[in-house]
């Protein structure tokens, strides 16, 4: 029984797709099941997934030049890691384009506390409850979300100096 | 009183020239080190590629006690208006050190994130390139910043990017074109 | 009164060395004043609260113990240039002297005033 | 009624202290530290958006400026990632080369940081020895990949160069000098009272909290936990080496000290077995022997006399670099879709040519098929995560590090409340803050 096997007969309705590619296992689940998948995943003994390695977000707008079709546009992609078992699991949330708003794990793991910050300050995707969700790597006056496909790379808001 | 060339007459050019010994001996740096290059400023202070025998090896962490600005590393736009406010902040006659392609012109970080070059801020001595210059290349920048100091110029004026010390304004844009994601249509 | 000529140079010539020390730069360096360059210095960003603020007592304690350490040493000053010729009785009395010092000093570990709560 | 106000500070982004890019707005009581706040971003390069806009093998010269202290690290672990999403194997030398160089680089990494953190407690001697032991190393590095810090030397499938001649002696020799440099420092830090009394007990962590914020690495190891990516899912040839991972007890600043000592000496020791156990390939140095000069063998290609000339050697422009056949099965998968082919094959006949035209060509180059992959790889700070997602085409969609030293930053505010306003050097010395790797 993978650990992925165990979500899928927890979560069953709540999951939209899952799949195993070289490997790594993973699931995307709906935001509203995030917070109850993420309890699960943590407290129950046999899993044990006390670290939370890696949170991020990739945005899938206009994803492979739209020969490969993406209900969704915005997934954000949780990596854990259990340092008893020694085992991995990916967890992918998958959020529209309108309103993109999941719940915040920062009272499960610390660490989740700047990783939002930094997915809020990159893509713009809000968490609920996270006590101060400001930017993290940019300066306060930027204007937009520098890492969604739709922002140019090199469209600069500089601070001082010429106005490029 | 900027030592001025025209009509130096031998008093002034004899005390010029003393001046200029005198500072070219005792560059008081102040290390602005942000990224990769501070490893290679590192190597440049310890004792193989020593530093200290051209007079520069004591850096000094306070813009007023340093004369020389050794800029090292990236510089990006949310550090750029603290290395104006230290640039100010220094005493006259004070001096620019361009360390690392980053510095002179934004080096292949062409992005949102980057100033491209650090003469659009302040107005620059000597530009060191190199990703990062070996240890044999910052001495041999340090060398031509005495060569500097000792006739006494300075980089001066106001640093109006696009006039006086900046860069020409063609230069300033965005020059790389390849980079640049073609705006998607969703 | 010959013997005092010799302070009376050290003395001026610390005053000589001062003033051309501070009057110097204004005649051989550029002076280029301007309001950045008047503010505080704080790692490059606007300081939160220009000095001159409160400080805590802390500080003003340890300024104090210092002062009284410094006065006992420079009085052992005088007692080296006339090591020789005071003898033991000279060194009594500055064990005397120094004995009360180090009294102070324990009351001063015991009460505690150096650690830092 | 006496109304106290703690004092705000700005421990700024220009500030030795913090080694130049962090801002830590610090509320004082006196000198002690009541209340911290990080402000991160100083050095965001935009890795990740750059990385979107060019191809897969121009990503290496970004990977090595994440981690600028153990650069080929970065290196091994971007190109591990994007062969497992490949699914491609590399030969057994490139494995070794590639454990020999990143074990090197991390010794490089630990001894820059405990050389900053003894200089900024006044060691300034220890600073110089650590820098001096720090070329000889970038020496080593600089034979092999031609650079000392930006080496961008791994490629996807293989390594750039093989090992110079005479590598493995003069490898030995400044492996030598490093431990006798290290052996040194301990005697003038381990018993030093004033070093001891300021790393003793100053920026503790419990192993919960670490456990909590996420920390891996040499900062987890000395709460106790002996966490080692190269131990818990070895990848290369880690599994072949012995080697064991130190750890500490009580997660402050001294523990971490010795944990980083002990671990440069465990790395000087892989290297030496490496040495030893390395399958003999061809080294790239010999580049004589019987070779037809470049020119008359177009001649004769073009009266059709082409059947033996996949075996001869070609005396390319001495400006390549020479024949790259002699190593070239040695060191690069044999995947035509994934790498290069060798010097003499793409100036000697016309497979190698086409092959290389559909490989560095613009919107042809080297595809992975559309999914996504996480590979970690234990960096000089802890776990250091490549994600990668691509769409098929020749440009990665979405590259992700999981940079060790956040989760490290994110727990700093634990580390200083309740210490004394000198407790930030040590501890901020001994998190090893990169911050090309943090802002990314």
């Amino acid at each position: 029984m993978t650990p992925a096997q165990k979500v899928q007969e927890q979560f069953a309705p709540e999951i939209l797709e899952a799949h195993v590619f070289r490997g790594d296992e993973m699931i995307t689940i709906r935001a509203s099941a995030l917070r109850a998948v993420a309890q699960f995943l943590k407290e129950t003994p046999e899993l044990d997934f006390n670290f939370l390695m890696d949170l991020t977000a990739v945005d899938y707008l206009f994803y492979a030049g739209g020969r490969i079709a993406k209900e969704w546009r915005f997934e954000v992609v949780y990596h854990f890691f259990s340092l008893k078992y020694n085992h991995r699991m990916r967890i992918k949330v998958a959020l529209d384009e309108k309103n993109p708003e999941v719940d915040s794990l920062c009272d499960l793991w610390a660490c989740a506390n700047w990783y939002e910050r930094e997915v809020w300050d990159m893509f713009g995707i809000r968490f609920k409850g996270h006590p101060n969700c400001k930017r993290i790597l940019m300066y306060e006056a930027f204007q937009g979300h520098p890492l969604r496909k739709d922002y140019p790379v090199n469209k600069r808001q500089p601070l001082i100096g010429p106005q490029i | 009183m900027t030592p001025s060339h025209a009509s130096a007459n031998f008093f002034t050019s004899k005390l010029t020239d003393a001046l200029g010994w005198a500072r070219k001996f005792s560059i008081f740096q102040y290390p602005f080190v942000t990224a990769c290059c501070g490893m290679e400023y590192m190597a440049t202070n310890a004792s193989h590629y020593d530093q200290d025998r051209f007079g520069a090896g004591f850096p000094r962490f306070s813009p007023r006690q340093s004369d020389v600005l050794f800029v090292v590393g990236t510089i990006s736009q949310k550090i750029a208006p603290v290395l104006k406010t230290v640039y100010d902040q220094m005493c006259e006659p004070k001096w620019v050190v361009a360390f690392g392609v980053c510095t002179c012109t934004g080096g292949f970080y062409d992005n949102y994130a980057t100033v491209m070059g650090i003469d659009t801020i302040i107005p620059v001595d000597i530009y060191i390139p190199g990703c990062p210059p070996r240890p044999e290349n910052v001495i041999d920048g340090l060398i031509k910043l005495q060569e500097k100091i000792q006739k006494g110029e300075q980089s001066r004026g106001l640093y109006d990017p696009r006039l006086k010390t900046g860069r020409p304004a063609g230069m300033q844009q965005g020059y790389s074109i390849e980079g640049q994601i073609k705006h998607r249509e969703p | 009164m010959l013997e005092y000529v010799g302070i009376l140079f050290a003395f001026l010539f610390a005053w000589a060395m001062a003033i051309v020390l501070l009057t110097i730069p204004k005649f051989l360096a550029p002076q280029f004043p301007s309001p950045a360059k008047s503010k505080p210095f704080e790692c490059g960003m606007k300081p939160f609260a220009l000095p001159g603020g409160k400080a805590p007592v802390h500080f003003y304690i340890v300024a104090m113990l210092f002062i009284v350490f410094d006065v006992e040493l420079v009085f052992l000053f005088p007692w080296a240039v006339v090591f020789r010729s005071l003898g033991v009785f000279g060194l009594a009395e500055m064990a005397v002297f120094i004995g009360f010092v180090v009294l102070g000093l324990f009351y001063v570990l015991k009460k505690k005033a150096l650690e830092w709560e | 009624m006496t109304e106290t106000r703690s004092m705000l500070l700005n421990v700024g982004p220009s500030h030795p202290a913090t080694h130049g890019v962090i801002r830590l707005i610090m509320e004082l009581d006196g000198e002690k530290i009541k209340g911290v706040e990080v402000e991160i971003g100083y050095l965001h390069r935009a890795f990740e958006k750059m990385c979107e806009t060019v191809m897969y093998t121009q990503c290496f010269p970004y990977t090595d400026r994440l981690n600028y202290v153990s650069p080929l690290i970065n290196n091994v672990g971007f190109a591990l990632s994007v062969e497992k999403l490949l699914g491609i194997d590399i030969p057994l030398r490139a494995k070794y080369i590639r454990v020999i160089m990143s074990e090197i680089s991390r010794v490089t990494d630990h001894l820059t940081c405990i050389g900053a953190t003894a200089m900024e407690l006044g060691a300034m001697s220890v600073f110089l020895y650590m820098m001096q032991a720090r070329e000889y190393l970038y020496e080593l590095i600089e034979d092999v990949t031609g650079a000392r810090l930006t080496v961008s030397y791994v490629r996807i499938g293989g390594v750039k160069a093989d090992l110079t001649q005479g590598f493995a002696d003069k490898a030995f020799g400044k492996i030598e000098q490093v431990r006798q440099v290290l052996i040194e420092v301990d005697d003038l830090l381990t018993r030093n009272r004033i070093f001891f009394d300021r790393m003793k007990d100053v920026g503790r962590i419990s192993p919960e909290e670490a456990i909590s914020y996420g920390i891996t690495g040499p900062f987890l190891r000395s709460t106790g936990i002996a966490y080692d990516v190269r131990k818990a899912s070895p990848y290369l040839i880690y599994d072949r080496l012995d080697f064991d991972v130190p750890t500490g007890t009580t997660g402050d600043n001294l523990d971490r000290y010795f944990v980083r000592m002990a671990e440069m000496e465990q790395s000087l020791r892989m290297v030496e077995q490496c040495l030893q156990q390395i399958p003999d390939g061809p080294i790239a140095g010999d580049l004589t022997g019987c070779i037809i000069p470049a020119a008359q063998m177009v001649d004769r290609g073009k009266m059709g006399q082409t059947q033996e000339f996949i075996e001869d050697e070609v005396t390319t422009d001495p400006t390549l670099q020479g024949s790259t056949r002699k190593y070239y099965g040695a060191i690069n998968a044999m995947r035509k879709d994934v790498v290069l082919p060798a010097k003499e094959d793409t100036y000697g006949n016309i497979e190698g040519l086409m092959n290389h035209f559909k490989l560095v060509m613009y919107g042809h180059g080297l595809c992975p098929p559309a999914g996504e992959a996480y590979f970690p790889v234990e960096g000089a700070n802890g776990e250091l995560g490549f994600y990668i997602v691509s769409d098929g085409r020749d440009k990665p969609w979405r590259v992700r590090v999981r940079p060790p030293c956040f989760a490290i930053m994110a727990a700093l505010p634990k580390c200083l409340i309740g210490g004394m306003m000198a407790d930030l050097v040590p501890t901020f010395g001994s998190v090893n803050m990169i911050a090309g790797e943090l802002d990314r």
